[in-house]
């Protein structure tokens, strides 16, 4: 039996998909130097972190190893090769893939998000690369996230396909472009930049000057333009109409999942969710095609857990919201269930505000702009906050974990003005915590057990105070 | 069976030491404290063993235990496991009811802790990425100046001009001081200049939960004179150290397991 | 005698001076808590690190006390304060003092830099404010200079007026923007952002996207808007005109300097230069008026000593290019000199490159955004190492010190690629250090002379083996 | 007095040890090395007489000295001071003409070095803010798991499945270790882990000079087996270590003395 089976067998693939993959299957793990006993560790780690009782979640993870055999592949599948940097510009990149869709002849993709998740998060096999990062220029204590530690030292190992096109975002965070900028001087690829700055005055959110949606504009139409004259790829209103609408289609899905997972008890575990979540942030392939329906299969499993009264905490658990589903590791993710902690949603998936955007964009670009800069988190510290504490408002927790990138600039000047803005605002609960995307080199679990279990206690103590309990 | 059945014990093992209290409903009948070593299991049933013995009791005589510290989870005889960061505050607030504020500094991490009106955790901070604000750091300093761990403290209330002891990380604050050691300073001002920083430091850390009167100071650190200086000159209140300050998370473990029962 | 006498005097102030200003002087002490011993010291320091036996140095030590005076006081004495973040766009500040200057009730300048230099450097007494910049959330180790760390720990210590305007500024860095954003929620005053992206493909400058000029002097004009709306202030092509030569004469005078400097042996000390050349940094007041005279003392004094043969290092000594002078400390300029090492220049004093830019702009929003651009360090990683590389080529040096601040992204992504791509272009050995602009907490003064005596070994053996000389 | 006039000495004081060579023409005559203790300059003083003693010669005897390492500039008695950089490159070039890079690691720092072809510095590369490629990370991890400095390497030659290491920091990695030894992981694979991760890590840092044949490590962790063997599987390429290594610095200073007569 080939050494890869039994593991892709776990994540939902049939047996047939397995033969008829297996030239792919073993290039893949040729080149990232996977062997049967990387298979193991990762079979080992998926019983012990997922619910793999659950289809959905099966499929989820057969999702992220299809994304794998994609990225890695890629180049010499002959395809052309897009890649889009982190926090990734998403819907446009969804669009890029609907466009390239009929040819299937594209990768379009944030390579950073499917290695931190499948060699990372399933393997726990990025220290290499990271490493190799490091050894270009990304040491760790100098404001890099591993995020641009990981593309970069993959593409210098070479099991990253060096892409015909790089598009570079700074609309959030100035580091990704200069990650670019040294792929390109070493590699020759091509780059765009969709620039933009994340810079409004304090309390002006939905507010904004305009400027700035012109000037993204200007960048995402220069992106368009590239795109027509490099690969012929034509963004027109039909594209991203109907793009647009397969995405919301698969995002409404998720939100479907996640109001079952805000039953009490709640009935998955973080870990389960962040798969899914994640999905959409990592990619723009195969997650279009084969996503909607692995949410659909999990959320008619987790509606029976719900119906069943099953829970991955007692009924009555103290709520949390989390901030971020952690990259670094499925362990985290599941502590904040194992100290009894139950998470119904994490901040990506709070309703928007009701307010509408401030000004009547209609080009594509413009309102491609429009969106991100009203999305809050790309406007300001304020804007992301504020969005942060309306949601809070409508969602009943009993506290909230901001845990964000030690190495994130944006982050780690918004932690403090977020505990005291939402203490004002909400007067909930909140734990700060230091991370990074995928770091498990540089946090010390049980010190961060410590933390969220003592969390734990304090939310229980305060329900039962609450109540006139003693505890 | 009613007086045994009002027993109970509080194991804290820490990363330095291993702590045990034997409780009789409000009263400490025996406490003890040894180093951790090699393996935290084994100092866990040294210590269990080493406080029963002191009263002539045996494990049957305890009707409930619960186990706290960094090596709480290895202790296979507790009938539950509880962080300490609860149980500092428990045990602070059995003995100074009107205590608002915990700073607990141990071997391997610093806690700020406001104690609620029931005398659970309202609000706390742990220190994250950094020792420096730690038992280790301190610990570290001494070494370098060949010094005892149990005297730096008082030998720092004789620094009559601190040394400015500015690097943050642990090693770098080591080359600093074999600097000002090569520099003929005096240990007095080196250990003084070490206090100073590492108080700061924690300070910084605890402005996020505040300190509310009154401050208790615990944790095998709160023993040392001369962080207790520091610290209340930087916080600007006094602080209060109980009488056995490394047993409070063994104490505060005994009082929730006396809730138990 | 006044407990600061002495010093002032040492910096070159005159006796009816220093009666003349005694309020604002003992204020100024009062309000940053310096006393006797502070005085003390900062005579101590003074002595040991600056040649106080030249007068242009004293007068410029004199002018940072201006400058520091002028900063702390400008609301006390009812002026309009307007910051600005760093790295400065002092081109635009010094055309906003120069508009301002008939009535003189304008504060305008970059107050981390004053503080850098006159708490950190003369006194040694910055690290109170950066610790308060970090109980702010501007903690070590999380990507935050000390720039950001000294502003907003100084605002909050009540050191500094709250500005009625703050001018953010990204084109460099993403994050002193957020700085501002924290500072205006702070203490509620108002921000004007000067945005711009610094991502342009490698290999591109002096070439660039015209758009970002455009959307930048999109920015400056909202900015001048602004300040006509809130303050009266116009800025016309004669204040942008005349504004302009009184600071090109300020910096032509610091480049005839400098070519003094380079005479071997070399005439002045790194600690010496330095103060005259972050004069033209961190303050856009008291240097336009007396800076000029204060540079043309010195070169006056410098010539002598060239003339007389007086060098800071013996002849022949190696010859080294250093990034940017220290902000950390006087101390680590000298040690250049001490372990033998000539500098004969920094790179901000790199003669341009002889290309013009590439579009002609014509209104003084984009000519001043095009400037900019053309600098190289605000256009991309590639820019600002091409810049420098091509400086190189034309100035005689033995070897590069590429220091930069390790918690600057844009330097730390840059500085492994610019040790690569000049190590090809010119062959200079070049070192590596890491440092912050004020941070003597964080490094290790002894590893750090060992590694710039390495250097200075290094540097002489190559000298005695390429004259096939042995040691 | 011609003879005497051939007779020069080397000081290496570092961190941890203060090390002496005398030379006579190309021939080492006496060597030593003793713990810098508290005061490097009476480290200084007593390594040098306890040399001398050995061949029975004063001070007034030697016609150069030069000083080098961490505490060179203490070394009163010293005619010159160089870096120890330097003089590991002389070192290892009177040793091994052919080498061409030298990997360092001391108490407080590593280093790595390429040598000129006239015995001189290349290009280097010292560890920065980060202290967890040094001789002081091993030697708090040998005491977090009780175990002598001089035995961890060989200890972890018998690791046939070494931990995975994973903290870059001192600190962390600390905890890591206690953790690990809680799991009951044996005292061997974390030993060859901590070597492992130590080695990747000094080999990052050398890849800026890169690794050119020949390769020779010295300095005190160099006597270190676990570390020898760990490096050369990271830069993959044989690594020699001199007989003593950890008075190659010493032997380069007075190589550079011996040049000055």
């Amino acid at each position: 039996m080939a050494f890869y089976k039994e593991l892709l067998t776990l994540c939902a693939f049939e047996e047939d998909e397995i033969a008829d993959q297996k030239q792919r299957i073993e290039r893949t793990f040729e080149i990232l130097g996977l062997g049967p006993e990387d298979m193991e560790r990762a079979i080992e780690r998926i019983n012990k972190f997922y619910a793999v009782e659950l289809l959905g979640v099966r499929k989820a993870l057969g999702i992220w190893f299809k994304e794998l055999f994609d990225l890695v592949l890629a180049k010499e599948e002959g395809k052309n090769v897009i890649y889009f940097g982190y926090p990734p510009p998403l819907l446009i990149g969804y669009i890029i893939k609907y466009a390239t869709k009929p040819g299937n002849d594209y990768y379009v993709g944030c390579p950073e998000a499917v290695l931190c998740q499948v060699l990372g998060q399933l393997f726990d096999k990025l220290n290499p690369v990271l490493e190799a990062g490091e050894a270009l220029g990304f040491p760790p204590g100098h404001g890099m996230c591993s995020m641009l530690q990981n593309r970069n030292g993959a593409l210098d190992m070479g099991i990253l396909p060096v892409p015909d096109l790089a598009i570079g975002v700074s609309y959030y965070c100035d580091m990704g472009p200069k990650a670019d900028e040294l792929m390109s001087h070493r590699h020759g690829n091509d780059v765009e930049y969709l620039d933009n700055s994340m810079d409004s005055p304090w309390g002006t959110w939905p507010d904004y000057d305009p400027e700035k949606i012109k000037f993204m504009a200007a960048q995402i139409n220069k992106l368009f333009k590239s795109l027509k004259n490099k690969f012929g790829i034509e963004i027109t209103d039909e594209v991203y109409e109907k793009g647009n609408e397969s995405i919301m289609q698969y995002f409404m899905a998720v939100y479907g999942l996640n109001h079952h997972i805000s039953a009490d008890p709640c009935p998955l575990s973080l870990a389960d969710a962040q798969l899914i979540l994640n999905l959409g942030v990592g990619s723009t392939g195969v997650t279009i095609d084969e996503g909607f329906e692995a949410v659909q299969i999990l959320t008619k499993e987790v509606e029976k857990r719900v119906e069943e009264g099953y829970g991955v905490v007692p009924k009555g658990a103290p709520r949390v919201l989390i901030y971020l589903p952690s990259f670094v590791d499925p362990a985290f993710n599941n502590l904040l269930n194992e100290v009894g902690l139950a998470v119904p949603i994490t901040a990506a998936l709070l309703p928007p505000p009701e307010t509408p955007p401030p000004y009547p964009f209609t080009t594509i670009a413009e309102k491609l702009a429009e969106r991100m800069m009203y999305s809050g988190v790309f406007h300001s510290a304020y804007g992301a906050i504020k969005f942060f504490a309306e949601g809070l408002k409508s969602t009943k927790v009993d506290g909230v974990i901001f845990n964000y990138q030690h190495n994130c600039r944006p982050c780690v000047c918004r932690s403090k003005l977020s505990k005291d803005y939402l203490d004002k605002e909400t007067g909930l609960p909140m734990l700060l915590l230091e991370m990074d995307f995928y770091d498990n080199r540089n946090y010390s679990a049980s010190s961060l057990q410590t933390r969220l279990e003592a969390f734990a206690e304090m939310l229980l103590a305060k329900k039962a105070e609450a109540n006139k309990g003693i505890v | 069976m009613a007086l045994k059945s009002k027993i109970v014990a509080g194991i804290d093992i820490g990363a330095a030491t291993a702590k045990a209290v034997i409780l009789n409903e409000s009263k400490i009948i025996a406490s003890h404290v040894i180093p951790t070593g090699e393996s935290v299991k084994k100092a866990a049933e040294s210590v269990m063993k080493q406080t029963l013995d002191k009263e002539g009791l045996s494990m049957n005589d305890i009707s409930y235990k619960i186990a706290t510290g960094y090596g709480r989870r290895a202790v296979s005889f507790a009938d539950e496991v509880i962080t300490e960061i609860s149980c500092h505050a428990k045990g602070v607030n059995m003995l100074m009811p009107d205590a608002q504020t915990v700073i607990d500094i141990g071997g391997q991490d610093s806690k700020v802790i406001e104690i609620s009106k029931d005398g659970n955790i309202g609000n706390f901070v742990m220190n994250d990425k950094c020792a420096a604000g730690t038992g280790r750091f301190l610990e570290v300093m001494a070494r370098v100046l060949d010094s005892n761990i149990n005297e730096i403290g008082s030998i720092s209330l004789n620094g009559n001009e601190p040394c400015q002891i500015s690097n943050t990380c642990t090693v770098f604050a080591e080359s600093e001081m074999v600097t000002l050691r090569a520099e003929g300073e005096t240990r007095e001002n080196i250990f003084a200049g070490i206090h100073s920083a590492m108080a700061h430091r924690v300070v910084i850390m605890g402005n996020t939960v505040g300190f509310k009167k009154s401050v208790v100071f615990t944790g095998g650190v709160a023993r040392n004179i001369g962080m207790k200086k520091f610290l209340q000159e930087r916080v600007g209140m006094e602080i209060f150290v109980p009488e056995k300050p490394q047993i409070i998370g063994a104490l505060g473990a005994a009082i929730v397991a006396r809730n138990k029962i």
